[in-house]
Order: structure tokens, then C-alpha cells, then sequence
């Protein structure tokens, strides 16, 4: 099946989003492809290159950054612009937009619109959410 | 691109958390993929659709007038718990009186808002293909 | 004690566990969405009682930003956020039931 | 459909609002702290109906990080997260009570 | 620098949430302080001192033993609330056994968790300077 | 009297942040001393140099780095080193020694240690927590 998932809280803080990553792996591993992972409210924070967790903890940027469905194909990892942009993530191309000297968003993960949610319903056989 | 039907469930009372007002967002954005959209609002979801919201006091943005907005996206299926609004000590009249214009009917104004009993909600709910929980 | 609420009992049990554990001489604030505790509903005996003891306030601006300022339960008194700094300073420890 | 239902039943209402909402063919997912409602407590009623029709899942790893796995209330079935996957492909819709 | 009375409020339950970890992180760098140090565990707070939690299924860190080294920081005042385990089905024996050496008798291991009613909590809730709540 | 002020959640996913300035801001219209503002948890994404939010709502960052004490002294802003860290807000320092390229904690507030929030509990006659 095509699955696709939201994540609505950020890293550490909540279980969240360290339950959706062990849904996707689980998803992966049982032959069924992870269409989009979708970060909205604080879950945009998933997405940043500046976290340091302690040696012994997981890293859950890296975490989400290592996963690749079973064909080895990357997966599509989507930060909601307009929750990063409250929230203080940006990527260059936004940090240039709003003069903001910097940036944080880790590489796997790249910056849209609210639209790539409700196409990965559309698109998705099923849609999991991942909330506090 | 096939029409799917999109619940969005709203269980918080508004300011407290953003969750009000990042499902209005995904609502909006959402009326531009022509989908089969409907809003529930149960438990302290209610309060999103209180009339008479104030924010000036908290400093904070109120986004109530948006909901006004939704008929005017063809968004017009917004289900009230009635059980929730009891509870509560609430009633329709509480609600703001949001509406549409019916172009199937010449642009007849009609209620947007439905109060439900939880078993016609939980029907409703049982028809989607897709829910978004706020 | 001043302890502070801010959520609805609706939601959490935080204002059950807090009037379960606060002494006699201690006071509630309720915040945020805490005061949808504030209004008449059918969960208003967690409070009535203090309330009736004038033990109970509810924050003004929260109250108007959820359209809820004309429906507060009787003897709960209602107080801006200089109030709520009175309150810190009058009732010695401040405790958040967060 | 699939009900995933995130909290503690003594924390929150969430649990409740499902159990009072879904369909007769609904089942529900305790995950995350929800899985305390899975063990034998005082709200064990609230979902003992619907775990006695083998209704009621909880995470296994969940269960085990908190302690609680030996504590499992009768009729409740313990999956883990592959379980979760299948549950999700079963049940059609999932929904969360976040 | 003064002594006061600190108590930590513990009401979630761990792993769902950062707050016990975080929680028990201040706890350990208060130690160095030397003020008197409470931590009051009840409602779904009570986990956090549950025997026998293993986390490799969820893939977080297992930071119970933590609990077990608060002793020897003199930190040996755990009050659970006995409504809150009995409304969950839990007794003392599922408890971890903290303990500490009392140093005043000579080096003897007594007990650190001390299972009270509400009332009792409320006395002692009501005796401190500073409530940190988690 | 001496006020201390202890911030566990992020700006805009929940209200707590909004009500501890608000609460501060009166406080010190009233005539109290901020003593320290310390923030914790998530509470830590209040200090973020990189958040753009709409321009019809409030900035909370802004509103932290604009507040002063009725002296015109700056209020004592301080952001926990450790929950810092696991959620990626770095100063100069910290992304140094952590080898991180670049940094995204306001100027106007600090990274340190949770000894700064014992302290405040030990220099303040109050200690208020807002949190979710």
C-alpha cells in the first residue's frame, strides 16, 4: 500500500514523532511504500540540522534523514512553510526571502505548501497522524 | 485528480494551542484540490466557532472572521457535536451564523453549520477516506 | 498557595487533581483554555464549591477570546493579567498544574 | 476504521470521546501513554466493552517502556509496531484522537 | 546562599512526554545546591518510577536506573500519591526500590519513596518555596 | 518584589508563552523586578533568531527581546544549555564545539546551565511555571 504520514510535534518534546518513524520503518520493512512524511505544527523542528542530542539518545533528525523505502528510493520529506516560517525553520531560499542571516533545515528535508498534505491524501491509500 | 472525502476533526477550544488555527489554514488551502470537505467540531473543538471571540487582551491574532470565510470556498459542511456543545453549557445560538450561497439553488443563503448527535457524527465520520485530527 | 490551571476539565484532569490536593487556605487560578472551567456546564461542581468560597478566579482576556465572558458561573471572580500579578504576590508559592 | 487513541485515559478525555463516537466496527489503538488504559485500573470500563469483543489493541513497546506489560487488562491485544501496519492497511480510515 | 524548600510536581507519565526526563535532569544539578529537595509524584507521574522499564522497543533511552542514583545525591524524599497508584492498579511492590544512606545513622540504607495520601501531600505542598511542575 | 519566570513550551503551539509575557509585562507595569526569565523543554524555541510570522500576529521572540525591566535594565533571558541542544538552538559557542555551521539564538538571550533556574528560585520571592 501507499501510505503517507503527518507529523503534528517536534522532536523529543513528545513521543510523536518518534512513534511515526517506527511506523514508517515497520511500513517499510512489510513491503508497503511510504508516499510523503508531511511535518506541520512543531513538527517542522523534526527538520532541523542544528539539533545535538545527547551520545546515549537517538537522533531523531537523523533518524528521518536515514530512512529509504525498500526499492532504496529516498523518502519525500515535507516541512509546511508557513508552520516553519512562525516557528523559526528556513531553508535558504526562504531565509533569503526574509532577510534572515542563516539557515536550518537539514538537507532531507525540503520546504512547501500546505497543498503537498492534501495531495498525499489524495494520493495515498491511507493517511497516518502523529499528534500530541 | 480523483475526489476523495477529507474530515477535519477539531477537538481544541482555539488560542490555547494553534491547532484551530493551522487546521483553518490546511481547510483553505485544501478548497483549491475541488475535494469532498467536511469540518467536525467536537469536545472543546466547539469553542472555535463561538461567536463574539475577542483577542486583544491575549495579543493575539484573532482568526475567528476566517471561518466566515469558508462558504465562500464551498466549504459548507461543518458538523457540531450536540453532546459537546450540552456539555458545555452551549447551544446553536452561541455558534456565529455562518452560511453559503447555494449556486444549485440561485445562490439561495443557507447554514453551514449542523448540529449533530454523535451517532449522526459518528456515520459521517465512518464515509471518509481521509481525516486530519486537530 | 496560588495554584494555576490552564485547561479545560473537559480535556485534562489537571483542575480534578488540583482541587483534590490544595489546602484550605490555598486559591485557583484558571488560564488559557482553563477558563472553560469557569463557565456554567455540567462539570462546574469541580469548582462550585470553592467558588462559593470566593477561592476561584478566571483570567479576563481568556475568557473574551473564546466568546465565553458573559456565561462565568457565579462567585467566580474575574481578574486581568495585573490581577493574576496580585494574586502571585499575595498567595506565597505559586504552583502550576501544568 | 482504526481509532489510534495517543493518551492516558486519566490524563485525558480522549479515550472517552473515541469510545463515545466510533462505529460497531470501529477498533481502537492505545499507543504511547494511551497504553495505560490498556492495564486493569479504575477506568478499565471504559473500553472493556469493546476489548471483550476483541476490539482493543495496544502497543507492545509502549506497554514495556512504561513497566505495565504484566498489567494487561483481560481481551486487550497486544501488537507491535508491525502489528500497527497491519491495522492500518485492515481497518480502512485510521483516525487519531490527538 | 539560603536554603529553601524545592519541591518537583511529577504528573506524566514517562516517555509519552520529555517532562520526567527533563524533570529529573533539573533534579540532579539541584542536588549541588544543597537546598531541602522534594519530588512529588501523582497521577500518571507515578509511572515514572515504575520497576521494570525497558525501552528498546520504542527505540528512546531508558533513563530509569537514573532514579536509582538520586540517593546518592541526598536526594531522598519521593512522595507518591497512594490515591493515584490505587485508581491505576498499582501497589508499592511496583515501584523501583530506591533507597539512601543515612549518614546521621550510621550510613544505614533506609527508604527514599514514601507513600502518602493526599492530605498528607497537601501539607507538604503547602510547606515549600518553590514548585517546580513538570 | 523579585519575580522569576520559568517557560517550558515553544512560541505559537501553545498559549504559555504568550502568557508569561503577558504576565511579566504586567508585573513589571506593577512594579515588580523580573528577576530571571529562564526557558526550558520546548520552551527554548522562544529565543529563535530565525522566526518570521505573519505580519498580522504577534512576534514572540520580539516581544521577549523588547522587554525591560522598569529601570530600562534588559530582563535576564536565559535558555537551558542541555534542552537547547537535543532541539537544535545554537549560539557562536555551542555550534563551535558542536560543529554545527551556524547558530540561530537571538542576542538577546543567553545559553546556560539549570543551575541559573535553581538560582532564580533561591534569589526570587517568586517562581512562576508556564507550561502545557
Amino acid at each position: 500500500m501507499k501510505i503517507s504520514i503527518q507529523v503534528n510535534e517536534g522532536p523529543y518534546q513528545h513521543q510523536s514523532a518518534d512513534t511515526a518513524y517506527q511506523f514508517a520503518k515497520a511500513a517499510i520493512e512489510k513491503g508497503h511504500e511510504i508516499f510523503r512524511v508531511f511535518f506541520y505544527h512543531d513538527g517542522v523542528n523534526n527538520a532541523s540540522r542544528f539539533t545535538v542530542p545527547p551520545q546515549d539518545d537517538r537522533n531523531v533528525v537523523n533518524n528521518w534523514a536515514d530512512l529509504k523505502n525498500a526499492d532504496g528510493s529516498d523518502i519525500d520529506r515535507v516541512v509546511c512553510v508557513a508552520a516553519a516560517l512562525r516557528r523559526g525553520m528556513l531553508d535558504e531560499s526562504e531565509a533569503g526571502k526574509n532577510s534572515v542571516e542563516g539557515n536550518n533545515i537539514h538537507p532531507a528535508f525540503r520546504i512547501s505548501g500546505l497543498g503537498q498534505l492534501i495531495e498525499a491524501g489524495i494520493q495515498s491509500d491511507r493517511l497516518v497522524v502523529f499528534g500530541d | 485528480m480523483s475526489t476523495k472525502k477529507f474530515m477535519y476533526l477539531n477537538r481544541k477550544a482555539p488560542y490555547g494551542t494553534v491547532y484551530a488555527l493551522e487546521s483553518l489554514e490546511v481547510v483553505l488551502i485544501a478548497a483549491a484540490f475541488e475535494q469532498d470537505v467536511s469540518l467536525a467540531f467536537i469536545d472543546d473543538g466547539v469553542y472555535q466557532i463561538v461567536d463574539g471571540q475577542k483577542t486583544d487582551g491575549i495579543g493575539m491574532k484573532n482568526f475567528s472572521s476566517t471561518y466566515r470565510a469558508l462558504g465562500d470556498y464551498d466549504i459548507n459542511k461543518l458538523y457540531v457535536s450536540k453532546e459537546s456543545l450540552d456539555e458545555r453549557g452551549l447551544s446553536e445560538d452561541d455558534l456565529m451564523p455562518l452560511v453559503y450561497e447555494d449556486e444549485d439553488d440561485d445562490w439561495a443563503e443557507k447554514p453551514s453549520v449542523f448540529v449533530v448527535s454523535n451517532a449522526e457524527l459518528s456515520k459521517i465520520m465512518s464515509d471518509q477516506d481521509v481525516c486530519l485530527s486537530f | 498557595m496560588l495554584h494555576t490551571v490552564n485547561k479545560s476539565s473537559f480535556e485534562r484532569n489537571s483542575l480534578q487533581s488540583c482541587v483534590n490536593i490544595i489546602d484550605d487556605s490555598s486559591v485557583i487560578l484558571l488560564i488559557e483554555d482553563g477558563v472553560i472551567s469557569a463557565t456554567n456546564n455540567t462539570q462546574s461542581s469541580i469548582v462550585s464549591d470553592l467558588a462559593s468560597q470566593g477561592r476561584v478566579y478566571a483570567l479576563q482576556g481568556d475568557l473574551e477570546a473564546r466568546g465565553i465572558s458573559s456565561k462565568v458561573a457565579d462567585n467566580i471572580k474575574v481578574v486581568d493579567y495585573a490581577g493574576f500579578v496580585d494574586l502571585v504576590v499575595e498567595h506565597g508559592t505559586p504552583v502550576s498544574w501544568v
